[in-house]
């Protein structure tokens, strides 16, 4: 069985690049179309958060380094 | 003793620099303020090579020269060149192992030394030269006491060099006038 | 006291940083300077230093920001154009306030100009060749014995206000060979001790405190003005307290030579021909030339009709000499540039000439 | 929950300055990553450039200083002489390091100067807006060759993986990309290598960091990864050019 995995987001630091969507190969992650962060970028949000694995590819790509990744034990 | 100007001129290799070495080292352990200064240049082999030497009781202003009480004259075209710079009464040194002129001045002390020869046939070492010539500056003009050579020879020639210091003392005293 | 020996500049200023603790030595060949490195490559080692002989001056320097950074006394050396190479590190470094010695062994300029002795690095080592608000100390020798004393006194100086200082020697001291007396060795501190004497140095923070950034970027122009102004109260200070001359025959002089350095012995034996001839001459000589030591000109007498400034340059000290004096005299110059030098009859020539002119 | 992924301690909590997608931002977090697992925060000195990565030390958690342009190595092998057995490093851009720099690279290099140099290529210059590097491709456009570059004008780019690898006292040279997920945890990998050689005091380890700029390319940072794999991964093939025995099995 896949593991579970939880994201958490620092998107107040987040600058919409996508590289981290780019990375998902759970195609899970997507910029929030209604949020604008303090500085001025829609952030990225996760849109099916049930399918997330755990794997950090995200995390791995995200330069401004405001993705943390837990798995369930 | 009011300073004593000493002017060395050759070609490089010739020993010029050291013979104006040796005298600063002595005029040193004499307690007397000295200076030595080279030309320097980008020849380092077979250029012109000269050195100034100034001797004296009290602290040395200038280390440059435009006259001097000594000038020793290693080669023909620093005969030529120098010679000038000699006051009057002044002692003129000529290496007469590669001059074979005499100098123009007719108002100052020459003496001819011919170092080579007297290195090769009299001491035995013909790179002992430059120390011949020595001999003759210090016995001849007085700006050091010959004494004074045995402290320098020990403290310039250590370790390896050590064993040609009896060379170099037979050398200083192989010229006669 | 210790033994006089016969010590060539360029071997005497080398064996002088390492008398005082200089461990660290970065430098590229340089006529007429050229005997500091190899001095340097043959005896650092032996007193557990390092040598780097430099791709350049650039990274000669460099080097020495580095290491002056991470902690250690270092010794940079060069001859004018070398020096003109380095200035772009010399006010990055009083930019973030780091200690380092740099001896400048001046040839004639400008360009590669010769590599005969000179003076006309006054204007790059004074005013300094960088760019912004920064100033450099700097200590004209004119004996080998001085130059090894002020060598000793310029760590300490670099030390107390974390400053770059310069030694302005020229190709003549360089070259020449007189009898010398070092003073008693320093010892360098060890790496253990670098952060409780020098805590603003790079030595990795250990969990004990921030880290350090030395960095001289500010990309906030508010926070750069703030920073420029708190540190420049010690540049106040060093004018108050650095300044260094040595003055001759003030009282009734008639006329009175500036010079520095080597060109001042010349000017001491001209001084001897003119009394010879009953004209009375005093001298100041700067012993610093950042800051200039300006009190020294409130010893001049009413006797006093001219000043002269003697160098190897085109009249860069005059100025300052024109500064000090305030208009209260006439200033004029004596100089040879581009590698000739002065000897005592033409300075004496030249000074009769000036005083016929009323 | 068991955290898998959580930002290195090495990086301190400053925003970073750098454009959206920006890769520095990669490249800083895995020598820092790095740093932390060995322990090496509080020992550590680093060397920042004049580039974009100007103010590497205001986000990188190490004792840094920063250099003049280019002269990065020359400033590293100071601090190394006083501090030889602190790891010590350098972070450059193609400009630094491949253009104003080369003198002192190579310098390093063949001394075998035992510290580590990060460097960031990304085909272009980024700070100044735009203009070409020396590593910008051929018929790649940019400010100051905006018909594209060309070899009769500029000549080729500098492959400078290449020309360290043959500096004998350069012994672990290593081109990584910062892609793909994948590729960045090899890169990483390389930054453990690099300073195991230093470790070791092995000689010069050098590493270059393939990355993208969408600024100044004009692409969007998705975009971006797929040009570098296009563009520069042909001219710039990503592989070790060279490895010591003692740290091969270094992952």
């Amino acid at each position: 069985m896949a593991k579970k995995g939880k994201l958490e987001f620092r998107a107040d630091r987040c600058k919409g690049c996508e590289l981290c969507v780019t990375a998902c190969p759970m195609h899970i992650l997507k910029l929030d179309d209604v949020v604008v962060n303090r500085k001025g970028y829609h952030p990225i949000s996760v849109i099916d958060a049930d399918k997330c694995i755990g794997c950090a590819s995200c995390a791995m790509m995200c330069p401004d380094g405001i993705i943390n990744v837990y798995v369930e034990e | 003793m009011s300073t004593k100007k000493i002017f060395v001129a050759g070609f490089g290799g010739q020993g010029v620099l050291l013979i104006g070495q040796m005298l600063s080292y002595a005029a040193m352990y004499e307690g007397k303020e000295v200076t030595w200064m080279p030309s320097y240049g980008p020849e380092m082999r077979g250029g012109t090579a000269n050195c100034t030497v100034c001797i004296s009781d009290k602290p040395i202003t200038s280390p440059l020269v435009t006259t001097c009480d000594v000038l020793v004259a290693m080669n023909g075209p620093s005969l030529d060149k120098f010679e000038d710079m000699l006051v009057p009464g002044g002692h003129l040194f000529v290496n007469a192992s590669v001059i074979n002129y005499k100098p123009k001045r007719t108002d100052v002390s020459v003496h001819y030394v011919d170092c080579t020869k007297i290195a090769e046939q009299d001491v035995g070492n013909a790179k002992t030269a430059n120390m011949v010539m020595l001999g003759a500056i210090i016995r001849s003009s007085g700006v050091v006491e010959l004494s004074i050579m045995d402290k320098v020879l020990a403290k310039t020639m250590t370790g390896k060099k050590e064993k040609l210091i009896p060379a170099n003392k037979q050398a200083l005293l192989a010229w006669n006038e | 006291m210790a033994e006089k020996k016969l010590m060539k500049g360029n071997e005497a200023f080398a064996a002088a940083a390492i008398n005082a603790g200089c461990r660290y030595y970065f430098g590229y060949p340089i006529t007429p300077q050229s005997e500091i490195p190899e001095y340097m490559s043959r005896e650092l080692k032996k007193v557990g230093g390092s040598f780097i002989q430099a791709e350049s001056e650039l990274g000669a320097i460099n080097m020495a920001y580095g290491a002056a950074a991470a902690g250690g006394r270092v010794l940079i050396t060069s001859s004018s154009p070398g020096i003109a190479l380095m200035q772009e590190s010399i006010g990055l470094i009083c930019s973030v306030q780091l200690p380092l010695v740099i001896m400048d062994v001046m040839r004639g300029g400008p360009g590669i100009g010769s590599i005969q002795p000179g003076q006309a690095d006054y204007n790059q080592v004074t005013r300094g060749g960088s760019n912004g608000d920064y100033h450099t100390m700097v200590y004209a020798p004119n004996s080998i014995q001085e130059a090894i004393d002020m060598i000793g006194k310029a760590y300490d100086v670099a030390d107390e206000y974390r400053n770059p200082v310069i030694i302005a020697a020229d190709g003549m001291l360089g070259q020449m060979m007189e009898p010398v007396v070092m003073p008693e060795p320093k010892a360098p501190l060890t790496e253990e001790e670098i952060p409780a004497v020098k805590p603003y140095c790079l030595t990795g923070h250990k969990f004990k405190r921030d880290r350090h950034a030395i960095n001289s970027v500010w990309l906030k122009q508010e926070l750069l003005e703030d920073y420029i102004n708190a540190f420049w109260p010690k540049y106040e200070k060093a004018e108050r307290e650095l300044p260094e001359w040595e003055s001759r025959d003030l009282d009734g002089a008639e006329v009175v030579f500036v010079s520095y350095g080597s060109t001042s012995r010349v000017v001491l034996e001209a001084m001897d021909l003119l009394a010879q001839e009953g004209i009375k001459t005093g001298l100041i000589r700067p012993k610093t030339l950042w800051p200039f030591p300006v009190k020294a000109f409130e010893e001049i007498g009413a006797a006093t009709k001219h000043i002269i400034s003697v160098e190897l340059s085109q009249g860069q000290m005059m100025m300052d000499v024109k500064l000090a004096v305030e208009g209260k005299w006439p200033v004029s110059l004596i100089n040879r540039v581009g590698g000739m030098l002065l000897d005592p009859y033409e300075v004496v020539d030249r000074t009769k000439k000036i005083m016929e002119v009323k | 929950m068991k955290p898998v992924f959580e930002y290195t301690k090495g990086m301190r909590e400053t925003e970073l300055h750098y454009c959206p997608g920006c890769t520095h931002g990669i490249a800083h977090r895995l020598i820092m990553e790095v740093l932390e697992e060995r322990g090496d925060i509080g020992n550590a000195i680093g060397v920042s450039p004049v580039g974009c990565s100007i103010v590497a030390h205001q986000y990188m958690n190490v004792d840094m200083l920063e250099s003049p342009h280019g002269r990065a190595p020359a400033v590293a092998s100071g601090i190394k002489r006083v501090h030889p057995n602190s790891p010590v490093f350098t972070y450059q851009g193609d400009g630094d390091l491949a253009s104003i720099g080369t003198n002192e690279i190579i310098h390093a290099a063949e001394r075998g100067e035992k510290f580590c140099t990060f460097f960031i290529n990304n085909a272009i210059y980024g700070m100044t807006g735009g203009q070409m590097a020396p590593t910008t491709l051929i018929g790649q456009k940019t400010t100051t060759c905006v018909d594209g570059r060309t070899v009769e004008q500029a000549g080729m780019p500098m492959r400078m993986c290449e020309i360290i690898s043959n500096m004998d006292r350069a012994v672990y040279v290593e081109r990584v990309s910062l892609d793909s997920p994948a590729n960045v945890r090899k890169a990483k990998s390389a930054v453990r290598r690099a300073f195991k050689v230093q470790d070791l005091k092995l000689g010069f380890a050098f590493v270059e960091f393939l990355s993208i700029c969408p600024t100044n390319w004009g692409l969007s940072a998705p975009k971006s990864l797929e040009w570098l794999r296009e563009n520069m991964m042909p001219y710039y093939p990503v592989q070790q050019f060279k490895c010591p025995e003692e740290v091969k099995e270094v992952r």
